[in-house]
Protein backbone atom coordinates (compact mmCIF):
# COMPACT_ATOMS: atom_id res chain seq x y z
CA UNK A 1 0.00 0.00 0.00
CA UNK A 2 2.79 2.47 0.60
CA UNK A 3 4.82 4.22 -2.11
CA UNK A 4 7.85 2.09 -2.68
CA UNK A 5 11.29 2.37 -3.43
CA UNK A 6 13.10 0.73 -6.36
CA UNK A 7 16.94 -0.55 -6.20
CA UNK A 8 19.14 -1.50 -9.16
CA UNK A 9 22.74 -2.42 -8.33
CA UNK A 10 25.78 -2.25 -10.60
CA UNK A 11 28.97 -3.62 -9.28
CA UNK A 12 32.42 -2.41 -10.61
CA UNK A 13 34.85 -4.05 -8.21
CA UNK A 14 35.94 -1.94 -5.33
CA UNK A 15 33.36 0.23 -6.54
CA UNK A 16 29.53 0.00 -6.79
CA UNK A 17 26.41 2.36 -7.58
CA UNK A 18 23.06 1.93 -6.54
CA UNK A 19 20.23 3.64 -8.39
CA UNK A 20 17.20 4.89 -6.52
CA UNK A 21 13.55 5.10 -7.67
CA UNK A 22 11.08 6.43 -5.85
CA UNK A 23 10.40 7.89 -2.10
CA UNK A 24 13.57 7.67 0.40
CA UNK A 25 11.46 6.98 3.51
CA UNK A 26 11.98 4.70 6.61
CA UNK A 27 11.65 1.76 4.38
CA UNK A 28 13.23 3.49 1.84
CA UNK A 29 16.53 3.92 3.80
CA UNK A 30 16.10 0.62 4.93
CA UNK A 31 16.38 -0.80 1.56
CA UNK A 32 19.38 1.05 0.79
CA UNK A 33 21.24 0.42 3.97
CA UNK A 34 20.33 -3.30 3.64
CA UNK A 35 22.07 -3.20 0.20
CA UNK A 36 24.68 -1.26 0.32
CA UNK A 37 26.24 -3.46 3.63
CA UNK A 38 25.72 -6.76 1.43
CA UNK A 39 28.17 -5.07 -1.27
CA UNK A 40 30.30 -3.36 1.72
CA UNK A 41 30.55 -6.93 3.06
CA UNK A 42 31.28 -8.43 -0.50
CA UNK A 43 34.75 -6.20 -0.67
CA UNK A 44 32.97 -2.77 -2.16
CA UNK A 45 34.69 0.34 -0.57
CA UNK A 46 33.54 2.76 -2.40
CA UNK A 47 29.60 3.35 -2.78
CA UNK A 48 27.74 5.43 -5.23
CA UNK A 49 24.32 6.35 -4.54
CA UNK A 50 22.47 8.20 -7.99
CA UNK A 51 19.40 9.49 -6.74
CA UNK A 52 18.56 11.23 -10.30
CA UNK A 53 15.31 8.85 -10.27
CA UNK A 54 14.39 10.05 -6.45
CA UNK A 55 12.44 13.42 -6.02
CA UNK A 56 11.74 12.90 -2.59
CA UNK A 57 13.04 11.85 0.70
CA UNK A 58 12.59 12.01 4.54
CA UNK A 59 15.09 12.82 7.44
CA UNK A 60 13.74 9.22 8.91
CA UNK A 61 15.34 7.65 5.39
CA UNK A 62 18.16 9.82 5.19
CA UNK A 63 19.22 9.19 8.92
CA UNK A 64 19.45 5.83 7.99
CA UNK A 65 22.39 6.93 5.18
CA UNK A 66 24.31 8.09 8.21
CA UNK A 67 24.48 4.53 9.19
CA UNK A 68 26.35 3.60 5.70
CA UNK A 69 28.53 6.73 6.54
CA UNK A 70 29.42 5.38 9.52
CA UNK A 71 30.56 2.09 8.20
CA UNK A 72 32.40 3.26 5.50
CA UNK A 73 34.63 5.13 7.82
CA UNK A 74 35.18 2.26 10.15
CA UNK A 75 36.43 0.00 6.96
CA UNK A 76 38.13 3.47 5.26
CA UNK A 77 35.74 3.40 2.13
CA UNK A 78 33.63 6.05 0.85
CA UNK A 79 30.21 6.89 0.17
CA UNK A 80 29.30 9.40 -2.53
CA UNK A 81 26.15 10.77 -4.31
CA UNK A 82 25.31 12.22 -7.49
CA UNK A 83 22.03 13.67 -9.54
CA UNK A 84 20.34 15.08 -6.23
CA UNK A 85 17.73 17.69 -6.53
CA UNK A 86 18.65 21.24 -5.56
CA UNK A 87 16.13 20.60 -2.60
CA UNK A 88 18.09 16.94 -1.51
CA UNK A 89 21.25 18.61 -2.17
CA UNK A 90 20.48 21.86 -0.14
CA UNK A 91 19.08 19.41 2.93
CA UNK A 92 23.08 17.24 2.63
CA UNK A 93 24.20 20.57 3.34
CA UNK A 94 21.73 21.63 6.08
CA UNK A 95 22.45 18.11 8.09
CA UNK A 96 26.18 18.29 7.37
CA UNK A 97 26.91 15.19 5.20
CA UNK A 98 28.90 16.52 2.56
CA UNK A 99 31.05 16.27 5.55
CA UNK A 100 31.17 12.89 5.16
CA UNK A 101 30.24 11.80 1.65
CA UNK A 102 31.06 13.61 -1.54
CA UNK A 103 28.24 14.71 -3.70
CA UNK A 104 28.82 15.15 -7.33
CA UNK A 105 26.59 16.57 -10.33
CA UNK A 106 26.09 12.93 -12.75
CA UNK A 107 27.62 10.22 -12.17
CA UNK A 108 30.44 10.75 -14.86
CA UNK A 109 31.82 13.14 -13.32
CA UNK A 110 31.65 11.11 -9.61
CA UNK A 111 33.15 8.00 -10.84
CA UNK A 112 35.93 9.73 -12.73
CA UNK A 113 37.28 11.37 -9.39
CA UNK A 114 36.24 8.48 -6.56
CA UNK A 115 38.01 6.07 -9.70
CA UNK B 1 4.86 40.51 10.18
CA UNK B 2 3.94 42.07 6.90
CA UNK B 3 1.14 43.58 6.72
CA UNK B 4 -1.11 41.61 4.12
CA UNK B 5 -4.06 40.10 3.50
CA UNK B 6 -5.02 35.89 3.02
CA UNK B 7 -6.14 36.06 -0.46
CA UNK B 8 -6.47 32.59 -0.51
CA UNK B 9 -6.90 29.42 2.49
CA UNK B 10 -7.35 25.62 1.96
CA UNK B 11 -7.48 23.61 4.92
CA UNK B 12 -6.40 19.95 4.73
CA UNK B 13 -7.47 17.13 7.38
CA UNK B 14 -4.79 13.82 7.22
CA UNK B 15 -5.05 10.87 9.05
CA UNK B 16 -1.96 9.68 10.55
CA UNK B 17 -1.00 7.01 8.46
CA UNK B 18 1.89 5.80 5.93
CA UNK B 19 2.75 7.94 3.45
CA UNK B 20 -0.17 10.43 4.11
CA UNK B 21 2.44 13.03 4.03
CA UNK B 22 2.87 13.26 0.64
CA UNK B 23 -1.20 13.79 0.17
CA UNK B 24 -0.12 17.14 2.24
CA UNK B 25 2.86 17.76 0.10
CA UNK B 26 0.83 17.58 -2.80
CA UNK B 27 -1.58 20.11 -1.74
CA UNK B 28 1.00 22.39 -0.78
CA UNK B 29 2.38 21.91 -4.18
CA UNK B 30 -0.73 23.54 -5.89
CA UNK B 31 -0.99 26.57 -3.68
CA UNK B 32 2.56 27.02 -4.08
CA UNK B 33 2.40 26.21 -7.93
CA UNK B 34 -0.93 28.82 -7.82
CA UNK B 35 1.26 31.47 -7.02
CA UNK B 36 3.63 31.09 -8.90
CA UNK B 37 6.49 30.14 -7.15
CA UNK B 38 9.67 28.63 -8.54
CA UNK B 39 9.86 25.14 -8.77
CA UNK B 40 12.85 25.15 -6.52
CA UNK B 41 11.33 26.53 -3.79
CA UNK B 42 8.06 24.63 -4.15
CA UNK B 43 10.51 21.72 -3.56
CA UNK B 44 11.58 22.78 -0.27
CA UNK B 45 7.85 23.75 1.04
CA UNK B 46 7.47 19.91 -0.06
CA UNK B 47 9.86 18.71 1.83
CA UNK B 48 9.81 20.87 5.24
CA UNK B 49 5.78 19.62 5.10
CA UNK B 50 6.80 16.17 4.88
CA UNK B 51 8.91 16.84 8.03
CA UNK B 52 6.37 18.41 9.71
CA UNK B 53 3.70 15.75 9.11
CA UNK B 54 5.90 13.04 9.97
CA UNK B 55 6.78 14.58 13.10
CA UNK B 56 3.12 14.72 14.12
CA UNK B 57 2.73 11.42 13.12
CA UNK B 58 5.25 9.77 15.00
CA UNK B 59 5.69 11.86 18.30
CA UNK B 60 2.13 13.73 18.76
CA UNK B 61 0.67 10.85 19.86
CA UNK B 62 -2.83 12.31 19.19
CA UNK B 63 -5.63 9.92 20.27
CA UNK B 64 -7.86 11.71 17.25
CA UNK B 65 -4.95 10.32 14.91
CA UNK B 66 -5.37 13.53 12.66
CA UNK B 67 -3.27 16.27 11.33
CA UNK B 68 -4.79 19.77 11.28
CA UNK B 69 -2.80 21.92 7.77
CA UNK B 70 -4.22 25.22 6.82
CA UNK B 71 -2.55 26.60 3.50
CA UNK B 72 -2.55 30.52 3.19
CA UNK B 73 -1.44 32.52 0.17
CA UNK B 74 -0.46 35.94 2.33
CA UNK B 75 0.09 39.35 0.37
CA UNK B 76 -1.09 42.62 0.11
CA UNK B 77 -2.47 42.34 -3.80
CA UNK B 78 -0.11 39.93 -5.52
CA UNK B 79 0.51 36.53 -3.50
CA UNK B 80 4.11 37.43 -1.61
CA UNK B 81 4.39 34.55 1.00
CA UNK B 82 2.60 30.95 1.77
CA UNK B 83 1.81 30.09 5.06
CA UNK B 84 1.23 26.55 6.16
CA UNK B 85 0.10 25.95 9.49
CA UNK B 86 0.27 22.50 11.26
CA UNK B 87 -1.48 21.16 13.99
CA UNK B 88 -1.61 18.06 16.56
CA UNK B 89 -3.73 17.88 19.18
CA UNK B 90 -0.90 15.60 21.06
CA UNK B 91 1.08 15.58 23.90
CA UNK B 92 3.46 18.25 22.87
CA UNK B 93 6.96 18.72 23.73
CA UNK B 94 9.57 22.07 24.72
CA UNK B 95 11.13 22.98 21.44
CA UNK B 96 13.70 24.29 23.75
CA UNK B 97 14.92 20.34 24.66
CA UNK B 98 15.55 19.58 21.39
CA UNK B 99 19.21 19.86 20.85
CA UNK B 100 20.75 21.03 17.38
CA UNK B 101 21.68 17.45 16.10
CA UNK B 102 25.22 17.48 14.29
CA UNK B 103 26.94 14.72 11.76
CA UNK B 104 30.05 14.77 14.37
CA UNK B 105 27.62 13.62 17.30
CA UNK B 106 25.46 11.88 15.33
CA UNK B 107 27.63 9.17 13.40
CA UNK B 108 29.01 8.29 17.24
CA UNK B 109 25.48 7.63 18.89
CA UNK B 110 23.14 4.47 18.90
CA UNK B 111 19.82 6.78 17.15
CA UNK B 112 20.99 8.50 13.82
CA UNK B 113 17.25 10.83 13.77
CA UNK B 114 16.58 13.99 14.81
CA UNK B 115 17.10 16.44 11.96
CA UNK B 116 13.61 17.02 11.32
CA UNK B 117 13.10 20.47 12.46
CA UNK B 118 16.45 21.17 11.29
CA UNK B 119 15.55 20.86 7.99
CA UNK B 120 12.22 22.51 7.89
CA UNK B 121 14.21 25.60 9.40
CA UNK B 122 17.01 25.22 7.01
CA UNK B 123 14.18 25.23 4.26
CA UNK B 124 11.38 27.50 5.27
CA UNK B 125 11.89 31.23 5.47
CA UNK B 126 10.02 31.50 8.83
CA UNK B 127 9.43 28.84 11.30
CA UNK B 128 7.43 28.90 14.48
CA UNK B 129 6.14 26.41 17.15
CA UNK B 130 3.99 27.04 20.29
CA UNK B 131 3.33 23.69 21.72
CA UNK B 132 1.40 22.45 25.06
CA UNK B 133 -0.27 19.57 26.41
CA UNK B 134 -3.30 20.36 24.01
CA UNK B 135 -1.29 19.86 20.93
CA UNK B 136 1.31 21.08 19.00
CA UNK B 137 1.34 23.65 16.20
CA UNK B 138 4.03 24.38 13.90
CA UNK B 139 3.62 27.61 11.65
CA UNK B 140 6.10 27.92 8.43
CA UNK B 141 6.14 30.55 5.89
CA UNK B 142 8.02 30.81 2.41
CA UNK B 143 7.88 33.91 0.55
CA UNK B 144 7.45 33.40 -3.20
CA UNK C 1 -23.28 -1.54 -2.03
CA UNK C 2 -20.65 -3.39 -1.41
CA UNK C 3 -19.23 -4.29 1.67
CA UNK C 4 -16.47 -2.54 3.45
CA UNK C 5 -14.27 -0.17 5.49
CA UNK C 6 -13.21 3.37 5.75
CA UNK C 7 -9.07 2.27 5.02
CA UNK C 8 -8.24 6.22 5.18
CA UNK C 9 -9.80 9.03 4.90
CA UNK C 10 -8.83 12.68 4.17
CA UNK C 11 -11.22 16.39 3.75
CA UNK C 12 -9.64 19.06 2.14
CA UNK C 13 -12.14 22.99 2.29
CA UNK C 14 -11.48 24.93 -0.72
CA UNK C 15 -12.20 28.47 -1.20
CA UNK C 16 -14.74 28.75 -4.97
CA UNK C 17 -11.88 30.50 -6.35
CA UNK C 18 -9.92 30.86 -9.97
CA UNK C 19 -7.67 27.79 -10.28
CA UNK C 20 -8.51 25.99 -6.85
CA UNK C 21 -9.95 22.69 -8.61
CA UNK C 22 -6.59 22.32 -9.56
CA UNK C 23 -5.35 21.63 -5.53
CA UNK C 24 -8.50 19.37 -5.55
CA UNK C 25 -7.00 17.29 -7.94
CA UNK C 26 -3.73 17.34 -7.03
CA UNK C 27 -5.49 15.89 -3.38
CA UNK C 28 -7.21 13.11 -5.51
CA UNK C 29 -4.40 12.52 -7.48
CA UNK C 30 -2.37 11.70 -4.25
CA UNK C 31 -5.00 9.70 -2.57
CA UNK C 32 -5.54 7.55 -5.76
CA UNK C 33 -1.58 6.77 -6.34
CA UNK C 34 -1.54 5.83 -2.79
CA UNK C 35 -4.29 2.73 -3.68
CA UNK C 36 -1.77 2.10 -6.52
CA UNK C 37 -4.79 3.17 -9.04
CA UNK C 38 -3.20 3.22 -12.41
CA UNK C 39 -2.13 6.54 -14.22
CA UNK C 40 -4.84 6.96 -16.76
CA UNK C 41 -7.49 5.88 -13.99
CA UNK C 42 -6.02 8.15 -11.76
CA UNK C 43 -6.19 10.90 -14.77
CA UNK C 44 -10.15 10.68 -14.91
CA UNK C 45 -10.83 10.73 -10.84
CA UNK C 46 -8.69 14.33 -11.68
CA UNK C 47 -10.94 15.51 -14.45
CA UNK C 48 -14.00 14.19 -12.76
CA UNK C 49 -12.80 16.27 -9.57
CA UNK C 50 -12.18 19.45 -11.56
CA UNK C 51 -15.65 19.46 -13.03
CA UNK C 52 -17.64 19.01 -9.56
CA UNK C 53 -15.50 21.53 -8.38
CA UNK C 54 -16.16 24.14 -11.09
CA UNK C 55 -20.28 23.43 -10.61
CA UNK C 56 -20.04 24.30 -7.02
CA UNK C 57 -18.15 27.68 -7.74
CA UNK C 58 -20.27 28.60 -10.74
CA UNK C 59 -23.84 27.39 -10.09
CA UNK C 60 -24.00 26.69 -6.12
CA UNK C 61 -24.17 30.48 -4.91
CA UNK C 62 -23.21 29.25 -1.48
CA UNK C 63 -22.72 31.98 1.17
CA UNK C 64 -19.64 30.83 2.93
CA UNK C 65 -17.10 29.98 -0.85
CA UNK C 66 -16.59 26.90 0.10
CA UNK C 67 -16.48 23.61 -1.30
CA UNK C 68 -16.04 21.07 0.90
CA UNK C 69 -14.67 17.41 -0.19
CA UNK C 70 -13.63 13.88 1.44
CA UNK C 71 -11.68 11.38 -0.15
CA UNK C 72 -11.91 7.91 1.08
CA UNK C 73 -9.78 4.91 0.41
CA UNK C 74 -12.56 2.14 0.67
CA UNK C 75 -12.40 -1.84 0.92
CA UNK C 76 -12.19 -4.90 2.79
CA UNK C 77 -8.21 -5.44 3.20
CA UNK C 78 -6.59 -3.87 0.19
CA UNK C 79 -7.84 -0.58 -1.07
CA UNK C 80 -10.80 -1.09 -3.52
CA UNK C 81 -12.10 2.02 -4.50
CA UNK C 82 -11.89 5.55 -3.81
CA UNK C 83 -15.01 7.34 -2.73
CA UNK C 84 -15.13 11.31 -3.50
CA UNK C 85 -17.83 13.05 -1.39
CA UNK C 86 -18.04 16.95 -2.32
CA UNK C 87 -20.10 18.96 -0.62
CA UNK C 88 -21.52 22.90 -0.66
CA UNK C 89 -24.08 24.49 0.94
CA UNK C 90 -25.53 26.41 -2.05
CA UNK C 91 -28.79 26.84 -3.54
CA UNK C 92 -29.03 23.49 -4.97
CA UNK C 93 -31.19 22.18 -8.15
CA UNK C 94 -32.89 19.70 -9.25
CA UNK C 95 -30.43 16.65 -11.26
CA UNK C 96 -33.62 15.25 -13.10
CA UNK C 97 -34.24 19.26 -15.00
CA UNK C 98 -31.10 19.06 -16.23
CA UNK C 99 -31.27 17.42 -19.90
CA UNK C 100 -28.79 15.14 -21.02
CA UNK C 101 -26.59 17.05 -23.44
CA UNK C 102 -25.97 16.47 -27.21
CA UNK C 103 -23.73 17.80 -29.65
CA UNK C 104 -26.38 18.12 -32.43
CA UNK C 105 -28.26 20.00 -30.12
CA UNK C 106 -24.79 22.56 -28.91
CA UNK C 107 -24.00 23.18 -32.27
CA UNK C 108 -27.18 25.25 -32.89
CA UNK C 109 -27.62 26.67 -29.70
CA UNK C 110 -26.71 29.66 -28.48
CA UNK C 111 -24.92 28.44 -25.08
CA UNK C 112 -22.47 25.67 -25.84
CA UNK C 113 -22.19 24.49 -22.31
CA UNK C 114 -23.93 21.93 -20.32
CA UNK C 115 -20.97 18.89 -20.37
CA UNK C 116 -20.21 18.98 -16.83
CA UNK C 117 -22.46 16.36 -14.77
CA UNK C 118 -22.00 14.48 -18.37
CA UNK C 119 -18.26 13.95 -17.88
CA UNK C 120 -18.95 13.70 -14.54
CA UNK C 121 -20.44 9.89 -14.89
CA UNK C 122 -18.92 9.05 -17.78
CA UNK C 123 -15.62 8.98 -16.13
CA UNK C 124 -16.15 7.79 -12.57
CA UNK C 125 -17.92 4.06 -12.12
CA UNK C 126 -21.17 5.25 -9.98
CA UNK C 127 -22.12 8.82 -9.25
CA UNK C 128 -24.99 10.04 -6.95
CA UNK C 129 -26.30 13.46 -6.72
CA UNK C 130 -28.42 14.82 -3.76
CA UNK C 131 -29.78 18.28 -3.54
CA UNK C 132 -31.97 20.79 -1.73
CA UNK C 133 -32.10 24.29 -1.04
CA UNK C 134 -30.02 23.58 1.93
CA UNK C 135 -27.07 22.96 -1.01
CA UNK C 136 -25.23 19.87 -3.20
CA UNK C 137 -24.05 16.48 -2.66
CA UNK C 138 -22.16 14.14 -4.99
CA UNK C 139 -20.73 11.12 -4.06
CA UNK C 140 -18.70 10.03 -6.40
CA UNK C 141 -16.62 6.62 -6.91
CA UNK C 142 -14.08 4.76 -8.81
CA UNK C 143 -12.84 1.09 -8.20
CA UNK C 144 -8.99 0.67 -8.30
CA UNK D 1 -2.20 33.96 -10.66
CA UNK D 2 -4.06 32.18 -12.65
CA UNK D 3 -2.89 28.96 -14.29
CA UNK D 4 -1.82 30.66 -18.16
CA UNK D 5 -2.04 28.56 -21.62
CA UNK D 6 0.61 29.11 -23.79
CA UNK D 7 -0.11 28.87 -27.62
CA UNK D 8 1.90 28.18 -30.88
CA UNK D 9 0.60 28.48 -34.44
CA UNK D 10 2.29 27.17 -36.71
CA UNK D 11 0.69 28.48 -40.31
CA UNK D 12 0.96 25.93 -43.34
CA UNK D 13 -1.31 28.16 -46.31
CA UNK D 14 -4.34 26.04 -46.05
CA UNK D 15 -3.94 24.15 -43.02
CA UNK D 16 -2.47 25.57 -39.48
CA UNK D 17 -1.53 23.92 -36.23
CA UNK D 18 -1.89 25.52 -32.53
CA UNK D 19 0.22 23.50 -30.30
CA UNK D 20 -1.06 24.18 -26.69
CA UNK D 21 0.80 24.20 -23.19
CA UNK D 22 -1.24 24.35 -19.98
CA UNK D 23 -4.63 23.54 -18.89
CA UNK D 24 -7.71 24.52 -21.58
CA UNK D 25 -10.12 26.63 -18.91
CA UNK D 26 -12.54 29.53 -19.22
CA UNK D 27 -9.55 31.58 -20.73
CA UNK D 28 -7.20 28.85 -21.84
CA UNK D 29 -10.96 27.66 -24.46
CA UNK D 30 -10.92 31.39 -25.14
CA UNK D 31 -7.54 32.05 -26.36
CA UNK D 32 -7.65 28.88 -28.60
CA UNK D 33 -10.77 30.27 -29.85
CA UNK D 34 -9.81 33.93 -30.86
CA UNK D 35 -6.60 32.26 -32.06
CA UNK D 36 -8.70 29.56 -34.57
CA UNK D 37 -11.35 32.85 -35.85
CA UNK D 38 -7.88 35.04 -36.51
CA UNK D 39 -6.65 31.97 -38.83
CA UNK D 40 -10.13 30.88 -40.27
CA UNK D 41 -11.01 35.19 -41.32
CA UNK D 42 -7.59 34.49 -42.81
CA UNK D 43 -8.45 31.92 -45.13
CA UNK D 44 -7.35 28.91 -42.76
CA UNK D 45 -9.56 25.60 -43.92
CA UNK D 46 -8.17 23.15 -42.02
CA UNK D 47 -6.93 23.65 -38.46
CA UNK D 48 -5.38 21.03 -36.09
CA UNK D 49 -5.00 21.32 -32.68
CA UNK D 50 -2.12 20.02 -31.10
CA UNK D 51 -3.03 19.20 -27.46
CA UNK D 52 0.25 17.41 -26.33
CA UNK D 53 1.14 19.88 -23.77
CA UNK D 54 -2.08 20.04 -21.97
CA UNK D 55 -3.06 17.43 -19.41
CA UNK D 56 -5.62 19.11 -18.43
CA UNK D 57 -9.08 20.20 -19.46
CA UNK D 58 -11.96 21.42 -18.41
CA UNK D 59 -16.02 21.33 -19.68
CA UNK D 60 -16.05 25.16 -20.08
CA UNK D 61 -13.01 25.57 -21.66
CA UNK D 62 -14.17 22.63 -24.09
CA UNK D 63 -17.24 23.96 -24.50
CA UNK D 64 -15.88 26.93 -26.06
CA UNK D 65 -14.20 24.76 -28.82
CA UNK D 66 -17.18 23.92 -30.21
CA UNK D 67 -17.46 27.16 -31.38
CA UNK D 68 -14.96 26.62 -33.75
CA UNK D 69 -16.49 23.26 -34.98
CA UNK D 70 -19.51 25.56 -35.37
CA UNK D 71 -17.75 27.93 -37.59
CA UNK D 72 -15.50 25.21 -39.60
CA UNK D 73 -19.32 23.60 -40.23
CA UNK D 74 -20.02 27.05 -42.08
CA UNK D 75 -17.04 27.48 -44.07
CA UNK D 76 -16.86 23.83 -44.88
CA UNK D 77 -13.59 23.73 -42.84
CA UNK D 78 -12.04 20.92 -40.30
CA UNK D 79 -10.82 20.92 -37.53
CA UNK D 80 -9.24 18.14 -35.92
CA UNK D 81 -6.97 16.97 -32.73
CA UNK D 82 -3.93 15.41 -32.16
CA UNK D 83 -1.92 14.09 -29.13
CA UNK D 84 -4.65 13.76 -26.90
CA UNK D 85 -3.98 12.34 -23.52
CA UNK D 86 -6.52 8.90 -22.77
CA UNK D 87 -8.80 10.86 -20.77
CA UNK D 88 -9.11 14.09 -22.53
CA UNK D 89 -10.10 11.51 -25.80
CA UNK D 90 -12.30 9.55 -23.54
CA UNK D 91 -13.73 13.10 -23.03
CA UNK D 92 -14.37 13.99 -26.30
CA UNK D 93 -15.93 10.59 -27.01
CA UNK D 94 -18.18 11.27 -23.96
CA UNK D 95 -19.16 14.60 -25.32
CA UNK D 96 -19.26 13.10 -29.39
CA UNK D 97 -17.17 15.61 -30.74
CA UNK D 98 -15.57 13.29 -32.39
CA UNK D 99 -18.77 13.08 -34.10
CA UNK D 100 -17.80 16.45 -35.64
CA UNK D 101 -13.93 16.61 -35.23
CA UNK D 102 -11.35 13.95 -35.70
CA UNK D 103 -9.18 12.72 -33.95
CA UNK D 104 -5.72 11.45 -34.55
CA UNK D 105 -2.89 9.62 -32.29
CA UNK D 106 -0.26 12.22 -33.20
CA UNK D 107 0.87 15.21 -35.96
CA UNK D 108 2.35 13.09 -38.26
CA UNK D 109 -0.55 11.14 -38.79
CA UNK D 110 -2.75 13.78 -38.83
CA UNK D 111 -1.20 15.76 -41.49
CA UNK D 112 -1.00 13.29 -43.71
CA UNK D 113 -4.58 12.53 -43.46
CA UNK D 114 -5.92 16.01 -43.49
CA UNK D 115 -3.39 16.34 -46.16
N1 LIG E 1 4.37 17.24 16.74
C1 LIG E 1 5.17 16.84 17.74
N2 LIG E 1 4.64 16.36 18.89
C2 LIG E 1 5.43 15.95 19.92
N3 LIG E 1 6.77 16.01 19.88
C3 LIG E 1 7.38 16.48 18.76
C4 LIG E 1 6.61 16.92 17.65
N4 LIG E 1 7.48 17.34 16.71
C5 LIG E 1 8.71 17.17 17.21
N5 LIG E 1 8.67 16.65 18.46
C6 LIG E 1 9.81 16.35 19.35
O1 LIG E 1 10.97 16.99 18.83
C7 LIG E 1 12.00 16.03 18.60
C8 LIG E 1 12.85 16.45 17.41
O2 LIG E 1 12.10 16.32 16.21
P1 LIG E 1 12.87 16.25 14.83
O3 LIG E 1 13.91 17.32 14.81
O4 LIG E 1 11.86 16.32 13.77
O5 LIG E 1 13.62 14.86 14.82
P2 LIG E 1 13.03 13.36 14.92
O6 LIG E 1 11.60 13.40 14.52
O7 LIG E 1 13.89 12.57 14.02
O8 LIG E 1 13.23 12.95 16.37
C9 LIG E 1 11.28 14.72 18.43
O9 LIG E 1 12.11 13.63 18.74
C10 LIG E 1 10.13 14.88 19.41
O10 LIG E 1 10.54 14.58 20.72
N1 LIG F 1 -23.33 22.35 -7.18
C1 LIG F 1 -24.38 22.83 -7.91
N2 LIG F 1 -25.22 23.75 -7.37
C2 LIG F 1 -26.28 24.23 -8.06
N3 LIG F 1 -26.55 23.85 -9.33
C3 LIG F 1 -25.75 22.95 -9.93
C4 LIG F 1 -24.63 22.40 -9.25
N4 LIG F 1 -24.03 21.51 -10.10
C5 LIG F 1 -24.74 21.53 -11.24
N5 LIG F 1 -25.79 22.40 -11.16
C6 LIG F 1 -26.83 22.66 -12.19
O1 LIG F 1 -26.75 21.64 -13.18
C7 LIG F 1 -26.54 22.21 -14.46
C8 LIG F 1 -25.70 21.30 -15.33
O2 LIG F 1 -24.37 21.23 -14.85
P1 LIG F 1 -23.24 20.71 -15.80
O3 LIG F 1 -23.68 19.47 -16.47
O4 LIG F 1 -22.00 20.58 -14.98
O5 LIG F 1 -23.05 21.82 -16.91
P2 LIG F 1 -22.66 23.37 -16.80
O6 LIG F 1 -21.94 23.55 -15.50
O7 LIG F 1 -21.79 23.63 -17.97
O8 LIG F 1 -23.95 24.12 -16.86
C9 LIG F 1 -25.91 23.56 -14.21
O9 LIG F 1 -26.11 24.46 -15.24
C10 LIG F 1 -26.61 23.98 -12.92
O10 LIG F 1 -27.87 24.51 -13.18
Amino acid sequence: MSETLKLTVDRRDALAVIYTEGYINNQGGEEIAREAFKLIDDGVKILLLNLAGTKIVNSIGISILIEIIERMLEIEGKLAFCALTPTIDKTFHIMGLTLYASIYPDEDRAVTELG
Amino acid sequence: MENSFVLREVTLTLPMLPDMEIAASKTATAMAEFMHMSSDRIDEVRMAVVEACINSFEHSRAEDRKVYITFSVLGENQPERLQIVLRDTGVGFDPKDVARPSIEEKLKAESKRGWGLQIIRGLMDEVEISSSDQGTQIVMTKHR
